[in-house]
């Protein structure tokens, strides 16, 4: 097994940079969707659009959280699409709530289902499906502020549905623990809606913790949650989750989401962490330069590897 | 032995009450904060073989540490099952095999509405809450639905501002809904059930606490039991296993 | 990682013969599903069901494959729920074309659908969903034959898509390579429907090539496709598929399935071979030991050991 | 260097000329038998980054053998993903990744509607035929269709008896539907294709084969390319693959 950096030997196919890829792939006015739940949220890749100063975009995520709350702050975004509005475990996202409540700066569009719904929403756009049927939202004033959540009676008149349309990003902005050159991915621990967000979208970038080589994904294709076909970029970039987590490599940083809670419900403050940490660096790299490595001890777990499965070696008999 | 009600704060006999609910159960949908440390300390009092459902996508979760988050990677580490979050909600929840789900609520009614919405007007809202969540469908397909909320006049509401997730309606619920709807809410005053008419009622009071106090902090005229009994004060397992094990930091129950 | 067989130390759970399974949870006029698509397909079970004498079944399964054909034969059913019917790579199953064609020696009730069609209906009846919308059928003559496959408007007014209704059966049979006591399984290679059939189904039988200690399965969470929650009884039953396969564990007897084709065309044959390989025999044990050790050694692959990946330590912090 | 007609078999040349029709191509959806054998031909030849899709759960196969069956472990066994079949028709064939499937018929008309369920009756077969697997999806949703048959008077018929996958239904296919529907039919007389209206007609015929034979075994009047060619024969690469390492054994090809 032979890993390699984006300085390691892997060469060609999909791989690029951060900035090369979100200068290539996103566009003002897009929809874009970073995806995970809780675990393998792509917080570089958020980053980087700001820094980038991308404009009216439609973001969409089922849980919105730290990072929507900086974007939205950053003021890349003039629609949120979402089911759970929150900062996971501590309290509220200060800067969307200053803009939906009190249109401070600006208002921001809101498109709100539940969890189940988004979720369909997105099975619906990887399956190519004009809706997705689910039992949800009977007598919740949800679809009476939402039109595109819509009754639906079953062909087989035993009673009604309810109905999501598809969500097909344009870009889907998924992270991965591995992925070889060509956006083969595996992913383990909470898939959350990474699958779906990729299929469903029109753009795919891949962020990744290790970039392998095809081998290491052959070696086990039940594992891979992400083929290459609807990749477009792959992105090398260890820690890129952080204050997220990614589930064997590292610990979701519980005091940086806590220490959101204050930094956001001053817009000063927040303004002074972005420009500290997004506005005044180059890249993720001087991010995990200026985070230094004493950080990561306490974020680092002990491993715990799987057992192996044997697929067996059918050769020509 | 039970602590005296000047021994433990009323979070901790709200969550110890919660964990004696699932007495029984089998299969639990785990919402974060106080319903997760409900269901861990039921797990190490009456009810060991409890099966831990996350929406994150985790069957027979088996966390070493208490997980801040509902997706903490403790959670997944020597799991049973995890699973992408569609055939969480999918083939576990909409297939009607969790046999009870926790919800908070900023608001809630007599029949069991539940507001996490807004408070105020949906376009211009004075505050705006999390949103639902998983909580819609919650209610609509776990067989069983158990609230673990805080009471007051703002919390015990006439009429909610907005409804996220159905309860008894005003009394009678589709029969294509999978689940029951709303079973037991428990608050820092008492516990409360649900007549056959969907009206909930006064079912236990917790220790110290009086009828006029409850009426003091509910938005409507509050049914009570006709054979209206105290809560159990926290035991002393209970309590050490909170203090101890499940929440050292008090974040929850302090 | 420590294995055991049925007289493995491995005692408790919903562990039980194949005879007990077969006898206690399989009754005369069930629905009845042995999934697998080409992989894992469980012969043993059908056989102990020949042996036992059910009748009146409904058997469902995508492609009936031999096992179906030799159920049909020995007469347990009297209807079959299909999509694809043949020996595949081979040719046609006899017996049931008998039945089909001329009614020999009894008709065949026939419902019949496309692949896709059969796993959106499991897929519906593990969802809990009153049906389930897929884009196929559109002009072909599939409806006119089977009422259960109905046009469906989408509510979004951009177009009709066809509704299949859930396949729920009584009892589904599943093969797994690995389970615990609990009925918690790892599956790998070609997954079929295999996970869809046992959330649809009112009661599950597991049969797996090995029963492990649940550490085995919990330390791969994402591996496991079927929880315990939805199994009623584990049969620990080693190369129960023969001829079909298990990946890692035993290749495809092509021989065999080539052979069935003359002995499927001619009754006497067919009957003698039931004889012989069925009711003469009391168990899968003795199906093996008839066919004796030697078969194994062309049918075993080499080793193919899966990389592991890390979940990590996150133990108090 | 090509071999001259007496050199090759009817199937030789109908595979190795259905394989050069994959040039281009990316995604393909595989059948068993000589669809098989000439996606694994073209991989050989014109086009080897082909990927590989097989219904029952496989994309980006990479055989070290060839597979007797569409499920064969060693479609498995170093492949880019294995996933569930409701993936691989959701995902990938409704989702529209598919470029090129292959099906395979009993009966075709003149526009390319197939069937594969039954000769005569459908409750009085004459022949009960395997029915649709994945077929009819795949005529509706794959971009193009590929279809690898035998060519004489009981194949292409005026009226096919049952339609289990439809191809141009009379010459329009809706707006709704994905696919392009039947692309080309390549039998052991030669090539077709579709015109704008959805008529099949001949492209090219393979070597040593006239018109006369290719009306003698069609059920209707077929029309003619007004620029109609020759197939080039097998080239002695192609025979070599087919015969030596894809089909030693003179399975399909024979």
């Amino acid at each position: 097994m032979s890993h390699g950096g984006p300085d390691g030997g892997q060469e060609g196919g999909k791989v690029t940079s951060m900035h090369d890829a979100v200068a290539g792939l996103v566009g003002d006015g897009d929809t874009v969707a970073i995806e995970g739940f809780t675990h393998l949220i792509c917080f570089a890749a958020g980053h980087e659009i700001i820094r980038q100063g991308k404009r009216d975009l439609t973001l969409c995520r089922m849980t919105p959280d730290v990072i929507y709350d900086q974007m939205i702050a950053a003021g890349v975004a003039s629609k949120l699409v979402f089911s759970w509005l929150g900062n996971p475990g501590v309290g509220s996202l200060h800067a969307i709530r200053r803009r939906v409540e009190r249109s401070d700066p600006a208002p921001l569009e809101l498109e709100e289902y539940s969890h189940f719904g988004m979720v369909s929403r997105y099975t619906a756009g990887a399956s190519g499906l004009p809706f997705m049927p689910l039992r949800s939202y009977h007598s919740s004033d949800l679809p009476k502020v939402n039109p595109r959540i819509v009754e639906l009676e079953s062909p087989y008149g035993d009673g009604v549905v309810y109905a999501v349309p598809p969500l097909n990003p344009d870009v889907s902005i998924v992270h991965v623990q591995r992925a070889d050159k060509d956006g083969n991915c595996h992913v383990w621990g909470f898939l959350g809606c990474q699958k779906e967000a990729a299929f469903a979208a029109r753009k795919v970038i891949v962020v990744c913790e290790e970039l392998v080589d095809g081998r290491v994904i052959r070696s086990d294709p039940n594992r891979t949650v992400i083929p290459g076909l609807v990749v477009d970029a792959v992105v090398a970039e260890p820690r890129a989750c952080h204050p997220s987590f990614a589930q064997g490599y590292y610990d979701r940083d519980n005091r940086f989401y806590v220490a959101w809670d204050s930094i956001s419900r001053d817009p000063a403050k927040l303004e002074a962490w972005l420009e500290e940490w997004v506005y005044a660096l180059g890249s993720h790299k001087d991010y995990l330069a200026k985070m230094g490595a004493e950080a990561w001890a306490r974020l680092t777990p002990d491993r715990c590897l799987s057992e192996p499965v044997d697929y067996g070696a059918y050769s020509p008999g | 032995m039970s602590a005296s009600p000047a021994e433990y704060s009323v979070n901790e006999m709200m969550i110890a009450a919660s964990a004696r609910q699932l007495e029984g159960e089998k299969v639990c949908f785990v919402g974060i904060g106080p319903p997760n440390i409900a269901c861990n300390l039921a797990r190490r009092t009456v009810t060991p073989d409890l099966e831990l459902v996350y929406e994150a996508g985790v069957y027979g979760a088996d966390p070493q540490r208490l997980p801040l988050s509902i997706g903490d990677p403790t959670l997944v580490t020597g799991a049973v099952s995890v699973t992408s979050m569609f055939e969480i909600f999918s083939f576990y929840l909409q297939r009607g095999l969790i046999d009870v789900a926790f919800l908070g609520a900023s608001q809630i009614d007599r029949f069991g509405n539940i507001n996490t919405t807004v408070i105020g007007g949906y376009d211009e809202p004075k505050v705006r809450l999390p949103g639902s969540g998983g909580a819609c469908e919650i209610s609509i397909n776990a067989n069983r639905v158990f609230v673990i909320m805080p009471q007051s006049r703002r919390s015990f509401v006439e009429e909610v501002d907005f409804v996220t997730s159905p309860g008894h309606l005003a009394g009678r619920r589709p029969a294509e809904w999978l689940g029951g709807g709303p079973y037991v809410v428990v608050t820092g005053l008492g516990i409360y059930r649900f007549g056959d008419d969907g009206v909930m009622y006064l079912s236990r009071m917790h220790p110290g606490v009086t009828v006029e106090q409850v009426q003091a902090n509910t938005g409507w005229d509050i049914r009570l039991s006709r054979d209206l009994v105290l809560t159990d004060p926290p035991s002393e397992l209970e309590l050490n296993l909170m203090r101890n094990e499940l929440d050292p930091e008090g974040i929850y129950t302090r």
